[in-house]
């Protein structure tokens, strides 16, 4: 037995050993990436992954930033809370990095959030839920590209008002974003006269919506909000269609990848959602001051990698963008690049950014547009 | 907008029920074919439904090979997962004690998940329906066509189950080897053979499940744990070991889930089959239709 | 202190359709030794998991030093000093013999559940006087040179020695044998035997259920016949050896 | 036998007061406090399944409800961490009564199906609640603990916080091991019936060692919510239930040895492969996250099948495998 705890004991500490890490300093500007690359948010970290890479080698071969090569650390959450965690403590600790962009979910962000603060590291998160940012004073390091939910739910509300509809059933995912989107369209309702006559809910495991989505036709909804992620978005949909409800339907902005149209098939036709304009950039006007920036990522990314660009690698895009502005401006002391943040001014995919030391968004709901569905494409509304 | 009222409410929430109940049925049928030939509950019943439903999404959407064909190549395929399964994990076990098949049986789930997860990765994937996506409706209720694929296969399966174990050399032996393993082998049946051929059907209904539930529920590598439990449900339920109470019960357990999920909770649903699974467990072990007596004399 | 320390009185017991103990009489003196004789399938085994609480009686009660103890739980029969053996040896394989006995010492120790967990063994005056208890047990009969050997290593014989070295371990006033000499050759079941009468000698009362009729007639005081759950035939060894309706239930006919 | 374990107790001291001198990295230390954390919860759960020989495939339930509890009782209670530690543990406790009763009357398969079900209804409990747990947001800002003034909150200090919580949970169960209750359940399960016959009141026995593993998966939980500082239902799924009889199995069930060497390699294990791929990272042999599962799942049935007795038995003979060939060679060099 005793000879058994020798062997065991050599065995642990000689693992510990070898895993100790022996990276070699080197002059370089170090970048943190935390992203839910694989996992049921993959849709997500993709994207951002291919993106952030794209740039990173862009920029490097134009010889980098002052001179320094820009390293970027990509690490995957998996859209799992504990692993985003362990990411960003491995990205603060281990490799030693001067700003973290990421992560991609808003249950990830809430949950790395408190160690990028403790840590002094600023933190640009890809996640749109607004809770992220309070209280203002304990997130001081963390800002955020993505637009706010609230002012997808004002442009939302805006159109449901125009159609003169007053009763509104609300179905929402019971996920970090989910959840976020019910509490802000239940407080911002009465703002605009609307009534939330059905407040529906499902677990995000959930494979059959048709009991909620019985309760909401008979409270006489007028019109469906659904506020989720994958596989909601597409599962939805069909039992909408399966139970022959015509009223309007409403998604959030997670709708915005054309892989979920795909996948709900024909039940998807008509959907109407607010979405970033790069889904429909050659529709823009030229003046559009985003157009320009809109239909330089587009095109490199579609050539780069044959698929449809979507508003989350822009996330990405404009934060890597937002931080070597900052590290050509003031190098990689976390303080300085937090500071520079803190009010800088920039065009970007997700919108024409204002950051304040009180507003560390910078966007409102002009960075959205109003989509639809038609024969399985994204079309502006109304043309 | 078909009128609401509380009769069809009831109806839409009894034809989801039956739908997901004829699922928890196949499963349990799954179950009581190994247990029957072997008194192990094969704890990676439910990844048969993943592989199966997996298979023929990769099958249909990317080869895009024609739906009966794919059909067969799944069900051969996911069957031959099963033989491999019973050769090499739980054929090789000697002695045999409980606690090492239910663990090895647990080895195998998480072989098949994390292999399922690898290929097709964690996204959950759509497949197309059988036969288009216009729902009839029935007395205000609407029903997908789908659906009646679900139920005409169950039945065909059911029938095909009762005509192999009553009519059939082979279903008969299978039988008397589960009644008396050491009779059968003195009246010359290989009972290994006996054996090897229970995993492999019940890999087999296990894949036709998956297969006809995918284009409904979207199916991903997790689906198979909580498929599993509630499948188990269904045949403590019915009375382990016996094949058409785990069908009556299957239907049951659905029934009762829908109902809860659509009166009381729908975030609660699966945790009402569950709830169903544990009081069964704790109060009846024998199940509705299984004899208090026989159960008396199983392993409980 | 009743005259009979066990009594069986019209004691039956149904699985279903299937009559196991029928109207069952049995009695059983202080420090003798009784013996259960029948056919295979006759309920013997029953009777003593009746006894020991394992099954519950249909109907009819047994006696225990003058008390009821029908009903009671295996653990509550095992704490009035009521110790048995098995019909296919049921020891602790992943144990060694030593530990097996000192489980039997478990009636006679006291120390619960917290207090194990807080006191480690070294503080607890208890486990050492478990652990002679259970030596001088091995030594009674005999196996003490195994006490370090794992139980589930050891052949069939010491292993049935093993079971009624725990059996005493137990210091019961009453010892249930199920079966003890099955699958001995004959040296060990004269060893068997002997062991029997050692153990009377120490003032315990043994019903025994045997096959080997030598054995059987060879140490027990009073044999009782059991046939079809019913007792056909009581008395004396050479009594019962010349009693026709126990021979016909034997050869049959 | 005995002393021979509280001197292993001694050596993972040692271990533990040196391993932080040698790693400076804060990574890896919090790679080990989550090791620790395996350790205790596999502990109570090798005492069930290994000693009193009933499995539970629904332990993270407990350890979800020790988290849970000191997530809410200090977040929306403003309780201290270790009145919602207690507190964590005897609700634990209490849940293992009403479950742990009827469902430990039920053997071998049927046991895993009541516990595996009732894994998942807490899982799904977590998720649903969400008034109470805060749902798939889970519950943040929760508070470090604190021991005689000095916060817990650096990886280095809960480092050694808690793995001395291991070596006193350590302790604990040798003390039970080696006593008469620690007896009375290896009899159980050697053989439920001659334990019964000899006294063991195998009812009673089985619900209180389901209720300590209980209150060490729920202290180890609570832990956790105070490590990490925020909760969600993730890692208290079925799926981590699996994992944790994993490392007990791999270890070796009939042995507490065990179950501390299987939940330390196997805690290591992932981040010591994306390490070595990290190493390795020119050659092509890049490891994916996605992989842990097929590995453990390889290594579960690996063991179950070729070593059933789990790592300490394998080290066992395979250390008397060579010291019988040493002395082998030894007695044909000198004969």
């Amino acid at each position: 037995m005793r000879r058994s705890i020798v062997f065991t004991t050599v065995m642990t500490v000689v693992c510990l050993f070898f895993a100790a890490n022996l990276c070699a300093e080197s002059d370089e500007y170090r970048v943190g990436c935390a992203f839910a690359v694989t996992g049921a948010a993959s849709w997500l970290g993709e994207p951002q992954k291919n993106t952030v890479e794209m740039l990173a080698k862009e920029i490097n071969d134009a010889g980098g930033i002052n001179g320094k090569k820009l390293v970027l650390y990509i690490e995957d959450t998996q859209g799992d809370n504990t692993r985003a965690v362990n990411a960003v403590k491995k990205l603060i600790q281990k490799n030693k990095v001067s700003v973290i962009i990421g992560p991609s979910r808003s249950g990830t962000a809430m949950a790395a959030i408190p160690v990028a603060e403790a840590a002094g590291i600023p933190m640009i998160s890809c996640a749109s839920a607004e809770i992220q940012l309070e209280p203002i004073d304990q997130r001081t390091n963390i800002f955020k590209v993505a637009p706010n939910d609230s002012d997808a739910i004002r442009i939302i509300y805006d159109h449901i008002v125009a159609r003169g509809i007053k009763k509104v059933g609300i179905i929402t995912g019971t996920t970090g974003f989910g959840a976020a989107g019910r509490t802000l369209m239940l407080e911002m309702a009465p703002e605009y006269e609307l009534e939330i006559i059905a407040d529906e809910t499902y677990s995000p495991a959930d494979t059959d919506m048709t009991a909620q989505l019985i309760n909401i036709r008979n409270k006489g909804a007028e019109a469906i909000i659904n506020w989720s992620i994958v596989p909601a978005q597409s599962i939805v949909p069909q039992n909408i269609r399966q139970l022959k409800i015509d009223i309007p339907f409403y998604q959030s902005h997670g709708f915005c990848n054309v892989k979920y149209a795909a996948s709900a098939g024909e039940s998807a036709e008509g959907t109407i959602f607010p979405c970033g304009r790069i889904l429909a950039v050659d529709t823009l006007p030229d003046d559009n001051r985003q157009k320009p920036v809109l239909h330089d990522y587009k095109t490199k990314y579609e050539e780069q990698f044959k698929d449809h660009v979507s508003t989350f690698g822009g996330h990405a895009y404009d934060s890597l963008l937002l931080v070597v502005d900052a590290l050509k401006a003031v190098g990689d002391d976390p303080k300085k690049i937090r500071d520079y943040l803190e009010n800088a001014k920039f065009i970007g995919t997700g919108g024409v950014f204002q950051f304040s030391p009180t507003d560390h968004c910078g966007l409102d709901k002009t960075a959205f547009e109003m989509l639809t569905v038609k024969d399985g494409k994204f079309v502006v509304l109304g043309q | 907008m078909s009128s609401g009222g509380s009769f069809t409410d009831l109806l839409q929430f009894i034809f989801m029920g039956l739908q997901r109940g004829s699922i928890y049925a196949m499963v349990a049928m799954g179950f009581n074919m190994i247990y029957n030939s072997t008194g192990i509950i094969n704890l990676a019943q439910g990844e048969f439904v993943v592989l199966g439903g997996l298979m023929m999404v990769s099958l249909t959407m990317s080869a895009n090979i024609s739906l009966p064909l794919a059909f067969v190549i799944t069900v051969f395929f996911v069957t031959i997962v099963g033989i491999l399964m019973e050769r090499f994990t739980i054929n090789p076990v000697k002695p045999p004690t409980v606690m090492r098949l239910i663990i090895i049986t647990v080895a195998v789930s998480i072989l098949l998940k994390g292999s399922a997860m690898c290929f097709w990765g964690k996204e959950s994937h759509y497949m197309k329906h059988f036969s288009g996506t216009e729902p009839f409706e029935i007395m205000g209720a609407t029903i997908l066509p789908q659906t009646l694929w679900i139920f005409g296969i169950l039945i065909i399966i059911v029938a095909a189950f009762i005509y192999f174990f009553n009519f059939t050399m082979t279903g008969k032996s299978m039988r008397a080897c589960s009644i008396n393993r050491d009779a059968a082998r003195l009246a010359g049946i290989n009972d290994r053979k006996m054996v090897m051929l229970s995993f492999a059907l019940s890999a087999g209904i296990g894949a036709i499940a998956g297969i006809i539930v995918t284009p409904i529920i979207q199916m991903d590598y997790s689906r198979g744990a909580l498929l599993g439990i509630k499948g188990f449900g269904a045949a403590v339920v019915g009375g382990l070991g016996n094949s058409i109470g785990a069908v009556v019960a299957g239907l049951l357990v659905g029934i009762l889930e829908a109902l809860g999920g659509g009166y009381i909770s729908s975030h609660y649903m699966d945790a009402f089959a569950l709830l169903i699974l544990l009081i069964v467990l704790f109060i009846r072990p024998s199940g509705i239709f299984g004899s208090r007596e026989a159960s008396r004399l199983k392993e409980f | 202190m009743a005259e009979s320390i066990l009594e069986l009185k019209n004691l039956c017991k149904y699985f279903g359709g299937v009559v196991a103990v029928d109207h069952l009489n049995i009695m059983v003196e202080h420090g003798k030794i009784i013996s259960i004789i029948g056919p295979n399938g006759a309920g013997k085994t029953t009777i003593f998991n009746l006894i020991t609480g394992f099954v519950k009686p249909s109907s009819g009660n047994i006696f225990y030093d003058g008390k009821e103890i029908n009903g009671l739980k295996p653990y509550l029969i095992a704490k009035m000093q009521i110790a048995r053996t098995f019909q296919n040896v049921q020891i602790f394989p992943q144990m060694t013999v030593l530990e097996n006995v000192m489980v039997g010492r478990h009636v006679m120790s006291r120390s619960g559940f917290m207090f194990s967990t807080l006191l480690p063994p070294v503080f607890r005056t208890e486990e050492k006087k478990i652990r002679e208890d259970a030596k001088q047990c091995l030594e009674i009969v005999g196996i003490s040179h195994f006490a370090q050997y794992t139980a589930g290593s050891l052949p069939l014989g010491t292993q049935r020695q093993l079971e009624i070295a725990r059996a005493l371990a137990v210091e019961p006033k009453l010892i249930l044998f199920d079966e003890p000499a099955s699958g001995l050759n004959t040296r060990e079941t004269l060893n068997m035997g002997k062991l029997i009468e050692k153990i009377k000698e120490m003032k315990i009362t043994v019903v025994l259920v045997e096959h080997d009729m030598e054995l059987v007639m060879d140490i027990s005081d009073k044999v009782n016949v059991v046939n079809f759950g019913r007792c056909i035939a009581s008395g004396d060894p050479f009594e019962i050896q010349s009693d026709p309706g126990v021979i016909a239930a034997y050869l049959g006919g | 036998m005995a002393q021979r374990d509280y001197f292993g107790l001694i050596i993972v001291a040692v271990i533990v007061t040196l391993i932080p001198r040698l790693i400076e990295n804060e990574y890896y230390i919090g790679i080990l406090v989550f090791t620790a954390l395996n350790c205790l919860t596999c502990m109570g759960l090798c005492l069930l399944m290994g000693y009193a020989g009933q499995i539970s495939l629904g332990h993270s339930a407990f350890y979800g409800i020790g988290a849970y509890a000191t997530g809410i009782l200090t977040v929306t209670l403003a309780w201290s961490p270790w009145i919602a530690l207690g507190a964590g543990a005897c609700f634990a406790a209490l849940v293992a009564v009403v479950v742990g009763v009827p469902s430990l009357r039920l053997k071998g398969h049927y046991l895993a199906m009541a516990t595996l079900g009732f894994g998942a209804i807490v899982h799904i409990v977590f998720v649903a609640a969400v008034d109470l747990t805060g749902g798939p947001n889970g519950i943040a800002r929760i508070p470090h603990l604190d021991l005689f003034g000095i916060e817990l909150s650096t990886d280095k200090s809960f480092f050694y916080f808690s793995w001395a919580v291991v070596i006193l949970g350590l302790f604990f169960a040798l003390n039970l091991i080696h006593s008469r209750v620690g007896r009375g359940l290896r009899a159980i399960h050697g053989s439920q019936d001659a334990a019964g016959s000899l006294g063991v009141n195998t009812a009673r026995y089985k619900i209180q060692i389901f209720i300590l593993s209980a209150v060490y998966a729920s202290v180890a939980g609570s832990l956790y919510a105070s490590f990490v500082n925020y909760i969600d239902p993730g890692p208290f799924d079925v799926m981590h239930s699996v994992l944790l009889v994993t490392m007990v199995a791999v270890g070796g069930m009939h042995n507490i040895w065990g179950a501390l060497i299987g939940a330390v390699l196997l805690s290591i294990l992932p981040e010591f492969l994306s390490e070595l791929s990290d190493y390795f990272g020119g050659v092509g042999i890049s490891y994916n996250p996605d992989y842990d599962m097929l590995i453990y799942g390889g290594i579960l049935l690996a063991i179950m099948l070729f070593l059933p007795g789990g790592l300490v038995e394998g080290i066992r003979n395979f250390l008397r495998f060579s010291f019988n060939a040493v002395a082998k060679i030894k007695r044909r060099a000198f004969s």
